[in-house]
């Protein structure tokens, strides 16, 4: 036997490094300058978030010097472009928490029961077919289903309930809804057809049925994934600007009624840019007032999301 | 290609499109036009910074953008292109209104309003007690400014809780599906959706109660919601040989494209003193920066021929 | 258990497979809510159309005439718009994507991008309209053009491409990037030679349905500011000399697929809605084309690559 | 090691072949699972042994494509398992089954072992303490999670998992137990106490078992059956196919000159 | 079997331990790799034998975390194959690896053999086809593909594939070759023609594989290494270590009385 220990060491040849081993420097310093241009590509989104919030803050900040902060958060009237300016976002929070809330009651159950049909009662070939369709389902630009909203859907639901304004966020919202559904269900089907199959044969090996494993097994295991389609959701609802612009009436009215018109911060974003407003106007500045309000909701629904997957992380 | 920009008024905007369609036809595709919706006051910040050639008005221009203008060298040449009828409509199936008052209406719309005239009874005794549903021209709007003026007696000065919107037909929309809904825009939007929509005769100064119209908007009877609509040209721009043979060509069509869209047209006279303006480079307005209410169409003449 | 108690739970078993039916049948009935939603609209949209789709309506420019107008600038400035779109979130999102996957090492800087483009994905369209507005069109001044509108879809649907292009790679397996690097490959060779070619279905993939969605939005172009009446196609992108290339094209005015939908949707005009469904009909077929590729792709394409 | 004396057959296949699809995965099997025995079913990667243990609580029902031919009739009832008239949830709910990898649920350990009952309709709280601590002392695992049964099951380790997943079956009473080679997935010391584990169950529990460890085979089961491209080669006392096997194949197999 | 005559030592394991994080899974292995000779690596599951080997060719430096300490030493030349001025594409140039699964690339045969040569920058047509040609008739494959050498090396049977993914390493002429279980996911005929082909490769090369069938191991190697929980328990000519282990604990293991 001929193990090399520590004693025989003094006897081996001298440690060297071949020349074939050496760095060869061109290729390294082609490699760097690779990933330099990739990282550079990379730093590209992190920009834009810096672009978004340079933007939305320094615009905000001028808009703060003329309005005060408490009046902006307790004032109940939104009517920064009039002659009696009051510059209160409440309206349009209300506005954007109700066609919200009206959405999610519609895409979080239909979402969820879809999700679940595909991932665990479909066959494979319905999965297959259906699918694509929901996805294309999503892929309709939204100012389609605002038209739709306000052509088909709200005089059905004047029908209903009779008094109902041609505007109001009943409808909106659940255009929206339905218009998100694809979001929800896919990215929770998603999220429960990587639940891996041993799980459910577990289950199924108990004697459960279909409903049984889908609800007490794959959903739990599955849980931050579907939590995080539900926050995406919301994130969408929160943000969707056509379908409310069109259909549940650009009014900033502080009620929680989804049976009235209302505005949304993002709509109001769009009815302003409608029109032209000038550099450096209150009014321009107040769109990005809104805006900051907007993209403030979003981020602490995202931070939400962020905790929330962390602590349900998956472990399978 | 050249190209010649147009911005600003959505009551003008039918008839700028008209001309700018048109106008391309007979150009060959030489000269591009591009038609902006800002509304009156989006359209004169534009045209006030250099960035359009013409500027679409439904109100004459006002002293802040007067000013605005000035600070930035541009001066412009007014020309005025027809008239309209400010139209209020109900819902067809309202049966409670025949005609309003400027006081009624002021009573609705006045910023003190907001958030307390909630009712048709708070209105008018005489009116039934079912909520007011109020549907107006967004705040960057000549119609909004003019409105407010004529029935407030100061532009922009008005309450800010109803749906306002620089898209007229969103307010069709709105006006035509509820009962007690009010609302107000360019006549051209209610000629064409007579079906949906009903106008208020308006008690005018005479003290008679008159439907918008054209006529009525000829004989000066219709006030005082009748008003002219513009274009600026910037003199800048006249340089520009396809900016003049634009509002040449305007000019020359106006009255035929106007009557097409809705509007009514000013005696032909008035289009030839409009050219003759451009061509002499009389420069200003006849309005003063001042929103004037009631102006008639011979009352118009009158000022363009002083020029 | 013994056999004794059969009985028993097969009456357990019953009552449980009630619920499994009950369920499905919600299922069914959800999924069918989803589709005949799809179909509902689309139907509606192809029956008020029907009448607008001829060749016409492609090869003609707006027109206030109902009739005769037609899509011919907004198809063409929906492509160029997606042309620089492509061009921008492309590479980026690739390389991004490439980085995040392939290069970086945990820290606290890719941490950083990464939670980034997390957020990226659910910042809302419209405030890409904002940044859009402050950046490009006053900030770098490129003004209410095809750039602008190109970059802000771009910068929109990144995280779409970073996070296909992540996902894709992520889907090779270990073992074959361990076959490379065995072998004596560098990175950039193994990214090279195997990463992106093996992801290559998964991103185009994204990419389609990253432009799908670019395709629609209407929001951030209107606060871009571009509601405009155009009538003519900006200039060719083949210029007539050397290089052949011109860049004219990306400073000029556009208007793109939903703008004009926009646009003849808030027309007085009852003839424009047709037009206007017309416009969402093809824009629904322009979206479906797309999103079924990108579907062939990933069900077929792709699953022809096997480990 | 192996405790023959007769006993009675608690399932019997019957001629059973299998389909994947076109692909006849196994042919014509005939074999008895005697009734509180180990059997063990030995055999080269992919000769069918997952396939034929899975036939057993009609798992192949899940995927489409499958296809039984042949009978596995369970005693004393008689009931062919694989008749299209009897509805699978009932075989499952008889025959209990241990997977490769533990797949405990991601729930607590208590709610994991509760399982089997609540879907069989048990709500009373004190019967599922009841039922679940039995169980658990069936498993082995009693006294390693009795202050922790709240926690997440997936905090076990890999040995207390699969003892876990035994327990879970071990709680609904089931008339047979299928094991997928279950030690697997485990280090050595996992692995002897899942094997002590067996020897204690199948005093109660009438026991199938699949091992690629022909020494695990020799040391926990009563009956061994060798299985080679989807055929039954050999069945018989785990003693005399170890010792003396009719077959050369197996012979070959057992003292590895392949696999 | 084993064929022992005294060979010189292409590369030396020296006190060598590894670390995943804070995880020691090797501690202090000194082991010499005897130049074309076949040595394998036994061990029960988790005990290091694939940490040892993917040391050989710094598989270890793709992850994060991952810590060398003591030295692999490469002869003739002394390289310290860990030593951080070392290149690790060099090294990986140096030593091939065949993996426990196939893993060709999907891209045909022809490139799947060609790939070493061309990222070492070789690009003329006729040297690769020359090449290629060796290399595939060096791992007994050429017979099978030489007329479908374009086809996507995915449509191989699992026993092809990994004879390509040897090939793809012959190619590129390693001075030692690592096999980590390389026919664990093959079946019984397959594993055989590489059980052959390894036979035949060590006149030519250096190898060092990794197995978890004692069977294997007896068959195909030369020296043997016996490895339990990080540390090298024994290590001997295969001979030797199978018929007379020194150590209680390479016996039980060999004897499959666990493991
Ligand atoms: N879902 C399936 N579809 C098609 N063929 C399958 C499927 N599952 C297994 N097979 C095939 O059936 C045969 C028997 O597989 P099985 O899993 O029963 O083998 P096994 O003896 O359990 O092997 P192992 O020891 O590897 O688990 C194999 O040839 C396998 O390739
Ligand atoms: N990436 C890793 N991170 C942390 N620990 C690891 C990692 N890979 C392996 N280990 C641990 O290191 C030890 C040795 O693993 P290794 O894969 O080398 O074992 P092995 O002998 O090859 O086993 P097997 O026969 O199962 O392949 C094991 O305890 C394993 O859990
Ligand atoms: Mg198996
Ligand atoms: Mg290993
Ligand atoms: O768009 P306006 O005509 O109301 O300014």
């Amino acid at each position: 036997m001929n193990t090399p220990s520590s004693a025989s060491a003094a006897s081996l040849p001298p440690l060297v490094v071949s020349d074939r081993l050496a760095k060869k420097a061109l290729r390294h310093f082609k490699e760097r300058f690779i990933e330099m241009l990739l990282f550079g590509a990379a730093s590209v989104s992190v920009l834009t978030t810096v672009g978004i919030i340079w933007v939305l803050v320094s615009e905000s900040y001028h808009f703060f010097e003329t309005v005060p902060l408490w009046s902006f958060l307790t004032d109940t009237m939104w009517t920064p472009l009039f002659a009696d300016p009051h510059y209160g976002i409440l309206p349009l929070l209300a506005g954007t928490l109700t066609t919200s809330l009206v959405a999610l009651i519609v895409a979080i159950p239909l979402g969820t029961t879809i999700a679940i049909y595909l991932s665990e009662f479909a066959r494979p070939a319905v999965r297959e077919i259906v699918k694509p369709f929901l996805e294309l389902l999503g892929g309709i630009p939204t100012i389609v289903y605002g038209y739709f909203a306000l052509t088909v859907v709200i005089p059905m639901l004047q029908l209903l309930i009779p008094g109902l304004s041609g505007f109001n966020m009943l409808g909106a919202g659940i255009v929206m809804g339905i218009a998100i559904i694809p979001y929800v269900s896919s990215l929770a089907e998603d999220a429960m057809r990587a639940v891996p199959m041993n799980m459910r044969e577990g289950s199924y090996a108990m004697g459960g049925t279909k409903l049984q494993t889908a609800l007490r097994v794959v959903m739990p295991a599955a849980l931050s994934g579907i939590l995080s389609a539900y926050i995406l959701g919301i994130s969408r609802a929160v943000g969707e600007t056509m379908i409310v612009a069109v259909a549940a009436g650009m009014q900033p009215n502080f009620t929680l009624n989804p049976l009235e018109s209302a505005q949304t911060i993002s709509a109001y974003i769009v009815q302003v840019a409608l029109g032209d407003l000038p550099h450096g106007s209150i009014g321009y500045q107040s769109i990005f007032a809104a805006g900051l309000s907007l993209m403030l909701m979003t981020l602490s629904l995202n931070l939400v999301g962020h905790v929330l997957r962390r602590r349900y992380r998956e472990a399978y | 290609a050249s190209v010649v920009k147009v911005d600003g008024s959505s009551t003008v905007f039918p008839v700028t499109e008209a001309v700018a369609e048109d106008f391309q036809k007979s150009m060959k595709g030489a000269v591009q036009v591009t038609v902006g919706i800002s509304g009156t006051g989006g359209g004169f910040k534009k045209f006030c910074r250099g960035e359009i050639d013409v500027a679409d008005a439904s109100r004459p221009i006002l002293k802040k953008e007067m000013e605005a203008c000035a600070q930035a060298g541009i001066k412009y040449v007014e020309l005025p292109v027809a008239f309209d009828a400010l139209t209020v409509v109900i819902n067809p199936k309202n049966a409670f209104i025949k005609q309003l008052t400027v006081e009624q209406l002021k009573k609705m719309w006045e910023p003190d309003a907001q958030g307390k005239i909630t009712s048709w009874k708070q209105v008018d005794a005489s009116f039934p007690d079912a909520p007011l549903k109020l549907f107006g021209a967004g705040s960057d709007s000549g119609t909004f400014d003019y409105f407010t003026e004529a029935v407030v007696g100061k532009a922009k000065s008005s309450r800010g809780d109803y749906t306002a919107s620089e898209d007229d037909n969103v307010l069709v929309q709105g006006v035509s599906r509820d009962v007690n809904a009010i609302g107000y825009f360019g006549y051209a939007y209610y000629a064409e959706n007579q079906g949906k929509l009903k106008a208020v005769s308006i008690v005018n100064k005479q003290g008679t109660a008159v439907q918008p119209a054209p006529a009525a908007v000829l004989d000066g009877s219709y006030n005082p919601l009748s008003r002219p609509i513009f274009i600026y040209v910037s003199e800048k721009s006249l340089e520009k040989q396809e900016v003049r043979d634009f509002v040449t060509y305007y000019m020359k069509n106006a009255s035929k494209l106007a009557t097409e869209v809705k509007y009514v047209p000013l005696p032909a006279k008035a289009y030839e003193t409009a050219l003759e303006h451009v061509s002499k480079k009389k420069l200003g307005t006849v309005f003063g920066g001042e929103a004037e209410i009631g102006v008639t169409i011979e009352s118009l003449l009158a000022r363009e021929a002083k020029l | 258990m013994n056999s004794a108690d059969i009985p028993v739970i097969r009456k357990i078993i019953q009552r449980n497979k009630r619920w499994d039916l009950i369920f499905a049948i919600a299922g069914f009935l959800a999924l069918l809510l989803g589709v005949l939603t799809f179909l509902a609209l689309f139907v509606q949209m192809a029956y008020t159309g029907w009448e607008r789709l001829t060749p016409e309506f492609f090869t003609n420019f707006p027109s206030r005439r109902a009739a005769q107008a037609g899509i011919l600038s907004a198809w063409v400035g929906s492509l160029l718009v997606m042309l620089v779109t492509a061009l921008s979130a492309v590479p980026l999102g690739v390389a991004a994507g490439i980085y995040l996957e392939e290069y970086a090492s945990k820290n606290l800087v890719t941490d950083i991008i990464e939670i980034n483009v997390t957020n990226l994905a659910g910042v809302p369209s419209i405030v890409y309209g904002l940044l859009a507005l402050g950046v490009f069109v006053y900030g770098f001044g490129f003004g209410q053009s095809i750039l602008s509108a190109g970059l802000t879809l771009g910068l929109l649907i990144l995280p779409v491409v970073i996070v296909a292009t992540r996902e894709a790679i992520r889907s090779i397996p270990l073992h074959i990037r361990e076959a490379a690097y065995g072998l004596g490959a560098t990175r950039w060779q193994v990214t090279r030679d195997h990463i992106v070619p093996y992801s290559l279905p998964g991103i185009l993939t994204g990419v389609i349905i990253g432009m799908s969605r670019a395709i629609g939005e209407t929001a951030p172009i209107i606060t871009i500011g571009a509601l405009t009446f155009i009538a003519f196609l900006p200039a060719s992108p083949v210029g007539p000399e050397f290089p052949w290339l011109s860049f004219e094209w990306l400073k000029s005015g556009f208007t793109v697929m939903p703008i004009q939908m926009f646009n003849w949707t808030s027309r007085p005009e009852e003839a424009f809605q047709q037009n206007a469904a017309a416009a969402g009909f093809i824009l629904v077929l322009m979206t479906l084309a797309m999103n079924a590729t990108a579907i062939w792709i990933r069900y077929h394409v792709r699953k022809d690559i096997k480990w | 090691m192996a405790r023959v004396e007769t006993a009675p057959v608690k399932a019997a296949v019957e001629d059973f072949s299998f389909y994947y699809g076109d692909f006849k995965a196994l042919k014509s099997i005939s074999l008895p699972v005697h009734e509180k025995r180990v059997t063990a079913l030995i055999g080269p990667s992919g000769c069918g042994k997952s396939t034929l243990l899975r036939a057993f609580n009609r798992m192949h029902d899940l995927y489409p494509g499958n296809r039984y031919e042949g009978a596995i009739r369970l005693h004393p009832d008689n009931t062919n398992l694989l008749s299209p008239g009897v509805d699978p949830i009932e075989v499952r709910m008889r025959i209990g089954m241990v997977f490769q990898k533990p797949n405990p649920f991601p729930k607590s350990i208590y709610e994991n072992v509760a399982y089997g009952l609540r879907i069989r309709g048990e709500g009373n709280r004190s019967v599922l303490d009841d039922r679940v601590k039995e169980a658990l002392q069936g498993a082995a695992l009693w006294s390693e999670v009795e202050h922790r049964l709240h926690d997440p099951a997936t905090a076990l380790s890999g040995g207390q998992q699969q003892r876990l997943c035994i327990a879970r079956c071990l709680a609904t009473n089931p008339e047979v137990l299928l094991f997928d080679e279950p030690t697997s997935a485990l280090d050595p010391i996992a692995t002897a106490s899942i094997e002590d584990l067996i020897h204690e169950l199948r005093d109660k529990v009438t026991i199938l078992i699949v091992t690629h460890n022909m020494q695990q085979a020799a040391r926990v089961s009563d009956y061994t059956a060798y299985m080679y491209l989807g055929e039954l080669m050999e069945f018989g006392e785990t003693s005399q196919i170890f010792v003396n096997p009719t077959r050369k194949e197996t012979e070959d197999y057992i003292t590895g000159r392949f696999g």
